[in-house]
């Protein structure tokens, strides 16, 4: 056409170094750095590869859960219920082990029991068009209920001996990396690439920057959401399955309110509440920031709570200095 | 005229966003009782113009004076007290309220202990509607309302003001004929009270049916003002453009093919009914009505976005189940939505993702995207439509309306379609863009695309269209073809009187 | 529409009273003047926090933190009380709002000036109060002997036979009220909720508008601070834990959209309601208490499902037939 | 300080009066015994979850003792296994640890004891007659079932065949909730008589709940909780008597015991006997389990001068 060129439009906007610093995942790393840095200053204890193997023990089965929920918040919704949903699983699995039944049954048994605790509440969010903020509150109850139901006062606590080393064991013998953060890892590099690099993942973002345009291009938006829920429940499985393997026992109680600690990883992670933005990278960044942070300062005996003013802060002011920078950016 | 000191005096406005200058050293003069048209391209800077008017934004230097005197807005309520009002190109409506509190929201009047005064609300709303012959109460809530219903609330508002200054950026965008008509008598009511008016359109005909005199913007700056009566469009082309265009609707000869798509009695049970036609490769086939005539529904449930109860689609004479729009698009279906904020744009993404993403799986071999690919289409498709930007990865929220507008339905030729359906593809995009849409979708009928267009611009209908199908209220009143085409025919059908 | 939303206020209403009825039944007891009133004060705390939280979410925000902002409230006038037992109560109750107050603002300032989303900023104030709490008080509990008898007292004086409780909810009620139905800056939360970009455009603050209306929240929930101290006569790190999403759920039943912009005073008082009268009746008909968390999950779904069910968008009537039917009906 | 013994006591959570009363007898033994790092320590939820991190903290540092009471028998055996493995002495208090999991633990009392020491109050103050219900914490703890466990087997006795137990009701340890329980117990049950919580937080809501109630004179509440606490429901007549044992003992031998082992004056094998400072010898019973104390009972008469102490 006679007009191919009336305007000239670069392939990428041209490199700036400034934009690139305050991306948030370099945010994110230098906090990081910061986090170890003074970790290593208060405690001689914190940096001995030993210490930071078990110190995985603690976040690993969050931060799994923590990567399906970024996907789920990517596209809006998000579910309050991950941490009950285990609590159903661990039951059915408590249950199941009692009547004899092995590992792998087992280990299928909290997967698939997951997955289904995930399929109801996205069913009730896409069939129903409801609001998943009450749906999950919802059926947080409900599956807590469930297990509280069953268990009454009892604990399920007979399980075989492969999953408990499972879940408290490390890939090899002598290696300090223990199965569930290995589990994290892999699953991390797993959804990175779907994320960033597959179609389902550019439909996940479209979805969340605008559900209705998404759905005007050809994508099953409802479909795409339902089985996003689907996913979290069976991270929640997975977790549960780890989790009853590494403390041998299941309560009505158990993983008490990982709900918020699991949305804190998301969020300080630079994935956005309202949907469409962040990466699995800056995902990964804040569960090693939260991580290291709540290890290093529990080994100088900080009390949990006190940790909990300080990652409340971290959250806030992390989050409030990019947006603060680019308005002074703008303004000048 | 214009003996008597101009009202309003804007001389030496900038402004900028980051990596955007959108005005620079602007000027703009306006006097009492008379109608201004402001023109410009996509992107030439009217909006932003409108909103330092409005207080909304503020401008990095410039200055404006009302009556002599200079102003400083730093708010909305700031414009107000100096007699601004606007209608604004965006929607500025609240759906869940009463269409009284639509009007005075922001300042509403008070009684004792700064309460709501609701009779002298109501009171107030009812004569403003009453001015404007509108037919419904100050108490409906909003979202009853139908679109061109809401236009006369958002007048309705722009009038609570008393404002001596009247700006109206894209009115008609959303209307047709006859609302367009009730729009003119209503702006020649205040014209005729002395009000002074900023009129922006993108349609010549409206511009010089109404207009007075006229400013040219290009690219942010100032390129000349003067009385619509001496001028020609012609002449107002070129100076937006800064070249002359001249054709505007190329009519291609095309060979017309075989019948692609048969719709059947396609029914649902409030929106259309009994829509029969069909479409053969390489036909125009125009869809004219007045708004809200259901076009736009039968569209969306042809590409699968709502469902019809009753009858059967047949592409290339096999019925299709259409349920989805995945379904639509492998049936060879497009459609290019009428709302593209929120049915087109994915606004944080750039414009190559926006582009590809419908088609996205063509770009990805075992899933897996290739951006290299990507970049491809994006370059064919973006330069063919002439997009304006920095880069193909600029956000889309960067870019005007029109280059918005652009993108849509570069993003919708990329998926290769066999049946193009067009909702007002034209809605809002500047004169040069339009000829380049209209040529372009005469070379895609050429290709042997089979196209729907529907549009509420009569000429565009006409000039593009081989056949014309009129709608009325859910209804089909008569398809026009060769010589039956005729603007008062047309319009005649589309208010029902055809039968 | 507006019938319709009233259809749903109406059915939320039978809802309660078939659900009043039925414990009824069950356990007479139940329905005797003195055990209502005692529903109804115990619902108190809901009724205000509810209309706190309707004012954020109409403005497309969240506050999580309420629930950690009563806590920390109550545990401060708690200690003062402690300190200086001679404080009069007017002092108290004043100094609670304030306190209340301030934090919320915390909570505003954060959102509406610096831009941060709510869900993160009250996630994050959420922490730090409840964090606070533990400070404050070196992890202490104080109970009733910690606190005068003046400010033990309070919550349980009766104003001609009625539950000062009842009385200061009965008046945030009507507060909140006024500030919804009869003022602009009531109806701007709507406008604000409702289209953004436009309500700028009509000359709101957008951003002093959130301020205050965080602030004011945290003015309510610093109130129920210390009447939910005095009332229960303790206050620890953990009290009120898990109120803010009940909170959340006795919005979002009384038909407070999570999207902003729409949601009625009388809406949010019965879905207030229907959660106080769930977790009252409970224990009274001798539900097992391990069938108490199922349960109540259970009826937050089948409300909010109800709820979702009478709010489906018909389609535009275009056909003239369609306009017709709709007239009718 | 870098020879000094670390012992942490790692207690169910922080914020929680009776466990900082143990810490103030921690920090006595402590001081008595001279070269000891107390570290008082704790998750800030009672969750299984949250201790096994604070565990895995301190073995990280690698203190030289623990001495917990313990969220999850069960669940903190693998965590406090690991501990033993790499040297660190295990023993747990209050609430215990499962058998594998630590070298000893001590009960504050013999639970049989307690269990028959609640029923006992109440059949005192009712004397022997009357509906009575029961306030647990939450339905997972492991000592409050015992305990509930242990009355019931108590209440099987003759003499209190015209004393019925009518509901056991939950409330989680929360002040809002036990109140609500309370005040559902009341209404349900309007012959109720008398109430019996064996937790610190229920014990002060049941009291509460009947003074406001109006039914004081009418329903007794007993159980287990703190003079401190509990000294406004007695003046107000809503408890008769009330029991606890002293958890300022109960941290003193505690961090005594760890400290005794840890030093090798003491084993801690079944059937052995540990000197335990000022509380005198302590035998180990054969599953492992050592009692401190006799519960102590409150009333009107001595709850002015305990509720200054603890
Ligand atoms: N908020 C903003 N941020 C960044 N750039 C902006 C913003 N608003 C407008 N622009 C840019 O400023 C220029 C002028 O835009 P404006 O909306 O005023 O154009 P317009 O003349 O109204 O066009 P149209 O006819 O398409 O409505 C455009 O290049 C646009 O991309
Ligand atoms: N009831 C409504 N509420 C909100 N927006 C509406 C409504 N009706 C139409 N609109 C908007 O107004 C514009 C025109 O819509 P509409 O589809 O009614 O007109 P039309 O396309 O000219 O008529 P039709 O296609 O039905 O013949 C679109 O942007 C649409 O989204
Ligand atoms: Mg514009
Ligand atoms: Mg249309």
């Amino acid at each position: 056409m006679s007009d191919m060129q009336r305007y000239h439009v670069l392939d990428r906007a041209p490199f700036n170094l400034a934009s690139y610093l305050l991306r948030w995942e370099s945010i994110l790393v230098m906090l990081l750095v910061a986090v170890i840095v003074i970790n290593t200053a208060i405690s001689p204890y914190f940096l001995d590869i030993y210490n930071l193997s078990d110190a995985t023990f603690n976040f690993s089965e969050k931060a799994i859960i923590a990567l399906a929920m970024a996907l789920l918040i990517i596209t809006r919704e998000i579910d309050l219920s991950v941490a009950a949903n285990i609590a159903v699983c661990s039951l059915v699995m408590g249950l199941l082990s009692q009547m004899g039944f092995g590992t792998p049954i087992l280990v299928f048994a909290g997967l698939a029991v997951g997955a289904t605790a995930g399929a109801v509440n996205g069913a009730l969010v896409t069939k129903f068009r409801l609001p998943s903020i009450v749906v999950t509150i919802g059926t947080m109850s409900l599956f807590r209920g469930i297990a509280q139901v069953v268990l009454g006062d009892q604990a399920l606590t007979k399980y075989p001996s492969a999953l408990t080393s499972f879940g408290q064991g490390y890939i090899w013998p002598g290696v300090p990396i223990p199965n569930s953060f290995a589990i994290f890892l892999i699953l991390a590099c797993i959804f990175a690439f779907v994320l960033h690099r597959t179609v389902i993942g550019r439909q996940i973002f479209a979805i969340g920057h605008n559900p209705t345009a998404a759905r005007f291009s050809g994508i099953k938006v409802e479909n795409t959401r339902f089985w996003l829920f689907v996913m979290t429940g069976l991270m929640a499985g997975l977790a549960a399955v780890l989790l009853t393997g590494r403390i041998g026992s299941t309560r009505p109680n158990i993983a008490l309110g990982w709900e918020l600690e699991i949305v804190t990883m998301v969020i300080l992670g630079g994935i956005s509440i309202a949907g469409g933005t962040g990466t699995i990278l800056g995902l990964v960044l804040s569960v090693f920031i939260l991580g290291l942070t709540i290890f290093g300062l529990s080994l100088v005996n900080i009390p949990g709570i006190e940790i909990a003013i300080l990652i409340g802060l971290l959250l806030i002011i992390s989050i409030a200095i990019p947006i603060m920078t680019a308005k002074w950016r703008g303004r000048t | 005229m214009n003996s008597q000191l101009p009202i309003l005096v804007l001389s030496g406005v900038s402004k900028s966003f980051p990596g955007v200058r959108a005005l620079h050293d602007a000027k703009l003069t306006l006097h009492s009782g008379e109608v201004t048209a402001l023109l410009g391209e996509n992107g030439a800077g009217k909006s932003t113009l409108v909103k330092i008017l409005t207080g909304i934004y503020r401008p990095d230097a410039g200055e404006i004076l009302i009556d002599g005197k200079p102003q400083h807005f730093n708010k909305p309520t700031d414009s107000w007290g100096s007699g601004i009002a606007a209608i604004h190109q965006e929607t500025v409506m609240f759906d869940e309220l009463s269409v009284a509190e639509n009007i005075f929201m922001g300042h509403m009047p008070r009684k004792k202990f700064g309460l709501v005064d609701w009779s002298l609300l109501h009171s107030k709303s009812a004569e403003l509607l009453k001015r404007i012959e509108a037919e419904f109460s100050s108490d409906t809530i909003l979202k009853t309302l139908g679109v061109a219903q809401k236009h006369m609330v958002e007048i309705a508002r722009a009038l609570s003001h008393n404002a001596r200054i009247i700006i109206m950026d894209e009115p008609t965008a959303a209307l047709s004929g006859r609302e367009i008509d009730d729009l003119f008598d209503i702006i020649n009511q205040l014209k005729s009270q002395g009000c002074a008016i900023i009129f922006i359109s993108h349609k010549f005909d409206e511009i010089f049916k109404i207009a007075d005199r006229w400013t040219c913007l290009r690219d942010g700056e100032y390129v000349g003002e003067g009385a619509i009566k001496d001028v020609t469009q012609a002449q107002l082309v070129k100076l937006m453009v800064g070249r002359s265009i001249d054709q505007v609707f190329p009519k291609h000869n095309v060979s017309i093919g075989k019948t692609i798509l048969e719709v059947d009695d396609l029914s649902n049970a409030t929106e259309f009914d009994g829509a029969s036609f069909d479409l053969r490769q390489g036909e125009i086939l125009g869809f004219y009505g007045l708004v809200g005539a259901g076009r736009s529904e039968l569209m969306q449930a042809l590409f699968g976005i709502s469902k019809a109860g009753r009858g059967t689609v047949k592409v290339n004479g096999n019925i299709v189940k259409i349920e989805s729009p995945s379904d639509a698009i492998t049936a060879g279906i497009a459609y290019v939505p009428e709302d593209r904020q929120v049915q087109g744009t994915f606004q944080p993404f750039g414009i190559r993702e926006n582009i590809t993403l419908p088609s996205i799986a063509h770009h990805a071999g075992r899933n897996v995207i290739s951006y290299s690919s990507e970049l491809a289409t994006t370059r064919k498709f973006g330069a063919r439509l002439s997009v304006k930007a920095s880069s193909w990865e600029q956000r889309l929220n960067e870019l005007s309306g029109g280059n918005q507008q652009k993108v849509v339905i570069a993003k919708w030729l990329a998926t290769k379609p066999k049946i193009l359906i067009l909702d007002e593809p034209t809605k809002g995009i500047d004169i040069g863009s339009k000829a380049a849409v209209h040529e372009f979708i005469g070379e895609l009928a050429g290709e042997g695309l089979a196209i729907i267009l529907v549009s509420s611009e009569l000429p565009e209908v006409i000039g593009m269209s081989d056949s014309i199908q009129v709608m009325h209220e859910g209804k089909f009143i008569k398809r026009f073809s060769g010589a039956e085409i005729s603007p008062e025919a047309i319009v005649n059908a589309a208010s029902g009187g055809a039968h | 529409m507006k019938a319709l939303a009233k259809n749903r206020e109406v059915l939320l209403a039978v809802i309660v009273a078939a659900i009043v009825l039925a414990v009824g039944i069950r356990a007479p007891v139940f329905l005797t003047g003195a055990s209502l009133v005692n529903v109804i004060t115990d619902t108190c705390f809901l009724f205000m926090l509810t209309l706190a939280q309707m004012a954020i979410i109409l403005t497309r925000g969240i506050d999580l933190s309420l629930a950690a902002n009563l806590a920390l409230t109550g545990m401060a006038v708690a200690l003062v009380s402690r300190a200086m037992p001679g404080v009069p109560l007017g002092l108290i109750i004043l100094l609670a709002i304030v306190i209340g107050a301030a934090l919320g603002s915390v909570n505003g300032a954060l959102v509406a000036f610096v831009g941060i989303p709510p869900i993160v900023v009250t996630l994050g104030t959420l922490a730090i109060f409840r964090g606070l709490i533990f400070l404050l008080a070196g992890g202490e509990w104080l109970t009733s002997k910690d606190m005068s008898e003046a400010f033990l007292s309070f919550p349980h004086a009766n104003l001609l036979g009625v539950p000062s409780l009842i009385w200061i909810a009965g008046l945030v009620i009507a507060a909140y009220w006024i500030l919804y139905r009869q003022t602009q800056f009531g109806r701007g939360l709507y406008a604000i909720g409702g289209n953004p970009t436009a309500a700028r455009y009509c000359g709101i603050n957008i951003p002093r508008q959130q301020f205050i209306v965080y602030t004011i929240a945290g003015a309510v929930a610093g109130l129920c601070g210390y009447l939910w101290v005095a009332r229960y006569g303790i206050a620890f790190v953990d009290n009120a834990q898990g109120y803010e999403l009940t909170i959340i759920a006795a919005c979002v039943i009384g038909g407070v959209s999570i999207a902003g912009g729409i949601g009625t005073v009388s809406g949010a008082l019965l879905g207030a309601l229907f959660l106080g009268v769930i977790v009252n009746a409970l224990p009274v008909i001798n539900v097992s208490p391990f069938w108490q968390m199922l349960i109540s999950g259970f009826v937050i779904l089948a409300a909010v499902i109800v709820n979702a069910r009478s709010e489906r968008p018909i389609g535009k009537l275009i056909l003239a037939s369609a306009r017709k039917l709709e007239r009718k009906a | 300080a870098a020879d000094k013994v670390r012992i942490a006591l790692v207690v169910k959570a922080l914020g929680i009066g009776f466990f900082d009363a143990c810490r103030d007898g921690g920090m006595e033994a402590a001081k008595e015994l001279g070269n000891i790092d107390l570290i008082y320590t704790g998750p800030t939820k009672t969750t299984a979850e949250e201790q096994i991190a604070v565990i895995d903290s301190l073995i990280a540092q690698k203190v030289d003792a623990i001495a917990i009471s313990a969220n999850d028998q069960d669940a903190l055996v693998p965590v406090c296994k690991k501990a033993m493995e790499r040297g660190i002495k295990v023993i747990s208090f209050d609430s215990g640890v499962g058998k594998d999991g630590r070298i000893m633990h001590l009960n504050p009392s013999n639970n049989a004891l307690i269990g028959a020491k609640c029923v006992q109050m109440m059949a005192k103050t009712l004397k022997n007659e009357g509906e009575v219900a029961i306030l647990s914490a939450t339905a997972q703890a492991t000592n409050q079932n015992i305990w509930i466990e242990e009355m019931k087997k108590e209440w099987a006795k003759p003499e209190y065949a015209k004393m019925k137990l009518v509901s056991t009701v939950y409330g989680d340890d929360q002040a809002d909730k036990s109140y609500r329980e309370t005040q559902g117990l009341l209404k349900a049950n309007p012959n109720l008589k008398g109430i019996i919580a064996p937790t610190s937080v229920g014990i002060v809501a049941a009291a509460k709940a009947v003074v406001d109630a109006g039914l004081v004179g009418k329903v007794f509440v007993s159980g287990l909780g703190l003079p401190s606490e509990m000294k406004g429901a007695v003046l107000a007549g809503a408890t008769d008597t009330f029991a606890i044992w002293n958890p300022i003992d109960l941290g003193y031998s505690a961090v005594m015991i760890a400290a005794m082992i840890q030093s090798g004056k003491a084993d801690g094998k079944p059937g052995s006997t540990i000197h335990v400072g000022r509380m005198g010898d302590i035998k180990i019973g054969d599953d492992g389990q050592a009692a401190m104390a006799d519960p102590f009972t409150f009333d009107k008469s001595n709850i002015e001068q305990f509720s200054k102490i603890f």
